[in-house]
């Protein structure tokens, strides 16, 4: 058993994470709490700025999970430190005794009815920016029903002191463009607003992106946050803003309001961060010893991150983090002696 | 001796060309007074008296002579083109000449019928024995030698245009085709049709040989009748399509030199004498190698497609070529028949419907705001009052202006009087700066003018340092005359209260506008190439020889627009090594950043700046020179190679 | 509209409120807005309910007004507050009710700043005793006379002679609920139903019969705005916000009005005399106004009171249209009746909006 | 009508309503470019016009692009077509072209 890792999370950073550590030679053990493997990438339609299949992605991740221990609904119990290794108990009855574990939690979307004022879950037209993906998907909802006037509201529930969260969630305005794009190409007669408050097109090809959004598909950018939403007689959503550009407050009749839920810490990180005794910034994420220099590095012995459990991330910066947690354990196990 | 073969001068293959001819007769003489009827008053009467002045009607019948037959202008282009087109166009004038001399000569009496000196050698028998009669055949058999030499380049020209100087011809409509292959057909059926006749009526080194090797195997004389027949039905296929083609060009021509030389301008894009234009444009397609726009392809937007929309009323092709160009007259600089391609686009343009037109009434406020200032400054000086006219931080700045253009004013009032007379160098005179908006996105060209005003010691003051006006050429190249006409009497008002002498100007556009738009009395408009040119003749000015090789780009507006083109090229040898461009001067290839295209992409603007910029590196010089703020920050985008302005390039060899 | 998303926010704000025995201040100006209003509310409680209320004669204002227009310091206000908590802590109670919702908002923020802030506390203890000598605790409850009335809306439900139906065909009448800004605005959590969808007035219209309407400007504030409506150069900015939530809650016709604050249904009701006045235009139907009411006025109603011993003919907006769709009895001619049947002068009636 | 010595003032928000922009989708069949805009003001922070009036470029887009521009719309008389705002659109827009056809096609 010595040569176990054990990786907390089984999502797009935890199973590269996984098959690299296999690759090197361990026998890693992936603990997943839901009944599947993928986490967020799961449930996601295409990728930005190229327009991936998240599917197509999956796919390659799993196919050859070959000398991984998967445990599927299962969650970790308890952690207790040894001398130089950990024991840890999961949900299943199992334990396991390793000298390294892997967090790669990742991050829930913020849940966008908290910020009541947007009405999800009260307006028939109101969804999130997951529920939009999971329509692209082929999931019926008829909240999306032959929309004229789109809207998407970016930054809900980050930036947001009041909502808990005052950190940018990075991806949400790359994946605004994204979807804006891709709604209109299912209704190209809509026509599609994005409220933002800046725009963060900081990737290789993202402005290309935001520029094709505008030029081709006719996409508006209004800057202003939504302030409030509200339903008119026929129960079509009246959006309120701020157009900051112009200078004056604006009122929008639309059919459709997609809410950019912003990528918050788990709530599980508390209870694992208990066991390890590793605290997690005031934000919720964990914090590497050295963000800049190893982000990957914890400030404890044998305790590593990897992918968004650090922060938002894109996913080709989850998965690069996976790899180089796996050859960071690798290389302290060999530092320490299996 | 001589006898007329056929009996009753008539026979029926005369007939195609007879009512192909009254066609074209009739035709020319609708298409005449229809032109004339689109005159205005004040052009038609200023036409007419032109006509009566005989320094005019010499210069008409030289223009005419040597554009239309001679087309000198295609000589000196390539002389192979020019031959080509000479050959044609002079041969075919003689054969018709000499046709009609014959007939005066032997048979006066037949004149009066039209076909009959065409169809002379059908009609009559003329002994070649005669010295006379000798020179008729042998010149008629030479001209036609000419002509069919043309002929024969021009069917070579199709294949291989290149070697003629051309690399894209014009694209043909099906009629020019017609017209094309008919005239082709002309000149070998008259020669077969000659070569019959050669037998019984006589010929020279051209018809006769012709005429012996048809006889070899052809004894029907019924033969004779069909080769005219051929050649008259030719004849009536070209006569038939001319008002519908190119062709047109050959008659409209006539009236065109006549018209331009009586100094009429282009008003309407499709009227009057822009008909006749349109009418007279060959469509030898040298614009269309000429144009900056068809450089990377074939471009639909030449001046010669121009023409042909807007003679076909095609409203929204021929908005979109009048908006795309970018008015660098390169084509009417080097077409053969100096079409005002630039007036015919600016008439379009100015005849587009707006509902919502410019105006610029606030800037008689801007401009009231100075002349108080300037009571406020008179006071100042008479130590009545100390404070400044207002509080208002906006009237402070307006102030500043006037106060600074007032000063000078009066400055060069009180010396202007004793000195004006016997000012001979133009250093000593009072300058007014005027930088332009384009200045202001490259501030280095300010900033030069203004170093090498302070080198050379003259008094000088800045026309628009703080907020400025434009000069109104961008409004006019829009076709807003009237608009145009607005910031033009602001800026006279300025210029004329600066009571300067001098209106320096670093911009080209600017520069032509204040040429051409306005009239300012006593004020002389000099580019700062030639002012600065002129300081350093007069020792002012001092500059010392860089190893640097420079290569100078002329801007459209200064080269074309103006005709400036030595005295940045003195000025800037004096500074360093000025290599030569590919292509330069008259020739000089458009920047791609001219405010004269309307509707050019910035995509199709990058192509157009960079084969500019191929054509000035072609000599490999260190640095491109440019005299225009808006070539020098097209350039600089793009160029590999270090794009300096005029001054910058006196400033930096300053001694 | 997905009901049941409204239903979880409404049980995520729940506040406690005790069941019995209140300490009960006045509001400053509802005295007047509408007399009958605070009087009906003891009415009910006291003698429908058979609860506790108390009140002093000694209690004063709140200091709010005087707090709002930044005419008084904080410390003296909440010197002003403390002297309440003294009464209330001297006569044995410790659950403070307040009928004026800009006093709820200021006792409510007054006893969170010295939550966060104890020293604040003992500054204002000090302030208090060396001013009147007097000793206070601070209220182990805090509630609006609103959040009473909801609280036993049930029970008032259970005694209704007449419910906010249509007599006639039975459909529930369609309701606005107006809630003061004050009330949830600035402490969700304080309110019954928060900030965003207050249940407060929603729960009393549900229970009564009614069908509560939700239209775009439901947020929006009546426009009084203190210093709004106190300038008079400022009054056409006060009136034009109340013209927005009338064109806004226009097309759903709504039968009546209801709020908890005393400058709102005051504003409502005069504003839109004044609109018609100005424009021509009126709301209800037929030239009519829409009505506008006090809970503690529906309350009445519900409960078969006399329309005029509600004091209702002090309304500008006449309430006989709905008197009558509720199928209430009224005299007319009682309208302009005073205590005693005294005969009082109807006033000038207006131009534009009718007024039977 | 009665006078109170106040009044209704009209409400500063701007309420966009679809097929109110019919005009701004004629102007974008015009002017492909209009919509690259990204407002970053580098026109009217250049605009010769500007030196004297309202004039203000990304202002007057953004107000057709949301239909309303009646307010917005007047400073386009002010342009002198000098042409700055083209040579500094960072994305290439053909600004004099597009002031051109908002005068077109746009009324006062």
């Amino acid at each position: 058993m010595t040569k176990n890792v054990v990786v907390i999370g089984g999502g797009a950073s935890g199973i590269e994470a996984s098959r690299r550590l296999r690759d090197l030679g361990y026998s890693p053990v992936l603990v997943e709490k839901e009944d599947h493997l993928g986490g967020h990438l799961a449930s996601w339609n295409r990728l930005f700025p190229q327009m991936i299949p998240a599917k197509d992605i999956l796919k390659s991740l799993t196919s050859d999970m070959k000398g991984i221990e998967v445990f599927l609904n299962t969650e970790v119990i308890s952690i207790n430190r040894l001398k130089d290794s950990y024991v840890v108990k999961f949900s299943n009855g199992l334990s396991a005794q390793v000298k390294a574990i892997l967090i790669t939690t990742g991050f829930t979307l913020f849940p966008a009815q908290k910020k009541q004022e947007y009405g999800y879950g009260i307006y028939d037209r109101v969804i999130t920016n997951a529920d939009l993906e999971a329509w692209f998907n082929g999931n019926k909802d008829k909240r999306v029903t032959d929309p004229q006037v789109i809207g998407f509201v970016h930054c809900v529930g980050s930036r947001d002191e009041k909502a808990g969260n005052r950190q940018c969630s990075k991806v949400c305005c790359a994946t605004a463009v994204k979807q804006a794009i891709e709604i209109k190409e299912k209704f190209p007669d809509a026509v599609v607003y994005c409220f933002y408050m800046d725009l963060r097109m900081f990737g290789r090809g993202y402005e290309d992106m935001y520029l094709k959004a505008q030029k081709d598909y006719g996409i508006r950018f209004l800057r202003g946050r939504v302030s409030e939403v509200s339903e008119d007689i026929n129960g079509r959503l009246v959006v309120k803003a701020d157009d900051t550009l112009l200078g004056k407050p604006v009122k929008i009749s639309m059919d459709l309001l997609v809410l950019m839920s912003g990528m918050i810490a788990p709530e599980s990180n508390m209870e694992l961060s208990k066991m390890l005794k590793v605290l997690p910034g005031e934000d919720g994420f964990f914090s590497p010893a050295n963000a800049i220099s190893n982000p990957t590095l914890s400030n404890r012995d044998g305790v590593f991150f990897a992918g968004a459990a650090t922060g938002p991330k894109t996913m080709p910066e989850t998965l690069s983090e996976g790899r180089a947690a796996a050859l960071e354990i690798d290389s302290y196990l060999k530092r320490v002696g299996d | 001796m001589m006898h007329e073969r056929v009996f009753g001068s008539f026979d029926l293959f005369v007939l195609p060309f007879l009512v192909g001819m009254v066609f074209v007769l009739l035709f020319c003489l609708f298409g005449l007074l229809r032109i004339l009827y689109q005159l205005s008053r004040e052009e038609r009467l200023k036409f007419y008296a032109s006509l009566l002045n005989p320094a005019n009607i010499i210069k008409n019948l030289k223009d005419i002579f040597f554009d239309c037959l001679i087309h000198v202008k295609l000589w000196r282009r390539n002389p192979l083109l020019g031959y080509m087109h000479s050959s044609i166009a002079f041969g075919w004038f003689m054969l018709i000449v000499l046709g009609h001399l014959e007939t005066w000569f032997y048979i006066p009496e037949r004149m009066e019928l039209i076909y009959y000196p065409i169809f002379f050698r059908y009609f009559m028998q003329v002994s070649g024995t005669t010295v006379g009669g000798a020179l008729f055949f042998f010149l008629m058999d030479f001209f036609l030698l000419v002509v069919l030499s043309g002929i024969g380049l021009a069917v070579f020209k199709r294949f291989r245009s290149r070697a003629l100087g051309m690399k894209r011809t014009t694209r043909l409509t099906l009629l020019d085709y017609v017209a094309l292959y008919s005239l082709w057909l002309i000149f070998p059926l008259r020669w077969i049709a000659e070569g019959f006749t050669a037998g019984v009526a006589g010929g020279s080194f051209m018809t006769v040989p012709i005429n012996m090797l048809l006889s070899s195997f052809m004894k029907n004389p019924e033969n004779i009748t069909i080769a005219w027949w051929a050649y008259s039905m030719a004849l009536s296929i070209f006569m038939f399509s001319l008002p519908f083609t190119r062709y047109m060009h050959i008659p409209t021509e006539i009236l065109l030199i006549p018209m331009r030389n009586a100094g009429l301008k282009v008003r309407r894009h499709n009227k009057g004498y822009a008909l006749a234009q349109l009418y007279s444009c060959p469509s030898c397609g040298v614009c269309i190698d000429a144009c900056p726009m068809g450089l990377h392809r074939r471009s639909a937007d030449a001046t010669v497609y121009m023409v042909r929309q807007f003679k076909r009323a095609n409203q929204a092709r021929s908005l979109e070529i009048a908006e795309k160009c970018l008015m660098c007259q390169k084509c009417s600089s080097l077409c053969p028949i100096s079409i005002d391609a630039t007036e015919l686009r600016l008439a379009f343009r100015s005849r587009q419907k707006y509902n919502i037109l410019p105006d610029f009434q606030y800037l008689k406020r801007y401009l009231a705001l100075s002349a108080e200032d300037d009571s406020a400054y008179a006071q100042a000086q008479n130590g009545q009052t100390e404070e400044n006219s207002s509080g208002n931080p906006v009237m402070a700045v307006v102030s500043s202006i006037g106060s600074k253009v007032k000063s000078i004013g009066q400055k060069i009032m009180s010396l202007g009087s004793s000195s004006k007379e016997q000012q001979e160098n133009i250093g000593s005179e009072k300058v007014l700066y005027y930088a332009g908006c384009m200045t202001s996105l490259t501030p280095v060209v300010r900033e030069s003018v203004e170093k090498l005003l302070k080198a050379s010691g003259v008094e000088w003051s800045n026309m628009d340092s703080g907020r400025s006006i434009c000069c109104g050429r961008p409004l006019f190249l829009s076709g807003k005359m009237e608009q145009a006409r607005q910031l033009v009497e602001a800026n006279s008002e300025i210029i004329h209260n600066s009571g300067a002498s001098i209106l320096l100007v670093s911009c080209a556009i600017c520069y032509r506008m204040f040429k051409e738009k306005y009239s300012l009395e006593g004020v002389r408009v000099m580019h700062y190439t030639e002012y600065f040119n002129e300081l350093i003749k007069e020792g002012r000015l001092k500059v010392k020889r860089s190893a640097l090789k420079y290569v100078y780009h002329d801007p459209c507006d200064l080269g074309r627009g103006c005709g400036i083109y030595e005295e940045p090229r003195e000025a800037i040898e004096r500074a360093g090594h000025l290599v030569k461009a590919g292509k330069e001067r008259k020739e000089s290839i458009c920047c791609g950043g001219s405010v004269g295209s309307l509707a050019l992409s910035y995509e199709e603007r990058v192509h157009i700046t960079e084969h500019s910029l191929e054509n000035l590196t072609v000599n490999a010089p260190d640095c491109i020179v440019t005299a225009c703020p808006l070539c020098l920050t097209t350039y600089a985008k793009q160029s590999e190679i270090k794009v300096e302005d005029f001054a910058q390039v006196l400033v930096e060899n300053l001694k | 509209m997905i009901f049941q998303g409204k239903q979880k926010i409404w049980s995520e704000y729940q506040k406690d409120i005790p069941e019995d025995h209140y300490f009960y201040v006045r509001s400053c100006i509802r005295q007047s807005f509408f007399p009958a209003s605070e009087k009906t509310f003891l009415d009910i409680v006291k003698g429908e309910l058979g609860k506790d209320f108390f009140e002093t004669p000694h209690h004063t204002t709140c200091g709010g007004i005087a707090y709002h227009a930044e005419a008084v310091p904080q410390e003296t206000m909440m010197t002003i507050i403390a002297r309440q908590f003294a009464l209330m802590t001297e006569n044995g109670y410790e659950n403070y009710v307040c009928s004026c919702i800009t006093s709820f908002g200021l006792y409510t923020e007054v006893m969170e700043d010295w939550r966060e802030f104890p020293e604040l506390e003992a500054k204002i203890r000090e302030n208090l005793w060396k001013a009147t000598k007097r000793e206070f605790k601070v209220p182990k409850y805090l509630a609006h006379a609103s959040d009473i009335i909801y609280k036993f809306r049930n029970e008032i439900a259970e005694r209704a002679k007449f419910r906010l139906v249509n007599h006639k065909t039975g459909a529930p009448l369609k309701v606005v609920e107006h809630i003061g800004c004050h009330y949830s605005k600035m402490f969700p959590s304080k309110g019954v139903g928060g900030a965003e969808y207050p249940y407060v007035l929603a729960g009393m219209i549900e229970s009564w019969g009614g069908e509560v309407i939700d239209y775009p400007e439901r947020r929006h504030c009546c426009g009084f705005g203190f210093r709004q409506y106190l300038v008079k150069a400022n009054r056409g900015y006060s009136m034009s916000n109340t013209y927005k939530k009338f064109e806004s809650m226009e097309p759903f016709e709504p039968d009546m009005i209801i709020t908890n604050c005393p400058g709102c249904p005051y504003f409502l009701d005069r504003w839109q005399y004044v609109i018609a006045e100005q424009t021509g235009k009126t709301y209800g139907k037929d030239g009519y106004g829409i009505p506008v009411f006090t809970y503690e006025e529906v309350a009445g109603l519900v409960l078969g009171y006399d329309p005029w011993d509600l004091g209702l003919q002090t309304h500008q907006v006449a309430v006989e249209p709905l008197l009558d769709k509720m199928g209430v009895p009224y005299k007319p001619e009682e309208k302009y009746k005073g205590v005693g049947g005294k005969v009082i002068v109807p006033p000038e009636f207006p131009m534009n909006i009718k007024c039977c | 009508m009665v006078n109170f010595g106040y009044g209704l003032t009209p409400s500063s928000a701007v309420k966009i309503i679809e097929g109110e922009d019919k005009l701004y989708r004629k102007l974008c069949e015009m002017e492909p470019d209009v919509k690259k805009c990204m407002a970053c003001g580098s026109c009217a922070a250049s605009c010769t016009a500007g030196d004297f009036t309202e004039m203000n470029l990304r202002k007057l887009i953004l107000s057709l692009q949301r239909g309303y521009y009646q307010q917005a719309l007047p400073m386009v008389k002010n342009c002198m077509l000098c042409g700055k705002c083209n040579i500094v659109c960072p994305r290439g827009i053909n600004t004099r072209h597009l002031i051109m056809s908002i005068q077109k096609i746009y009324n006062l």
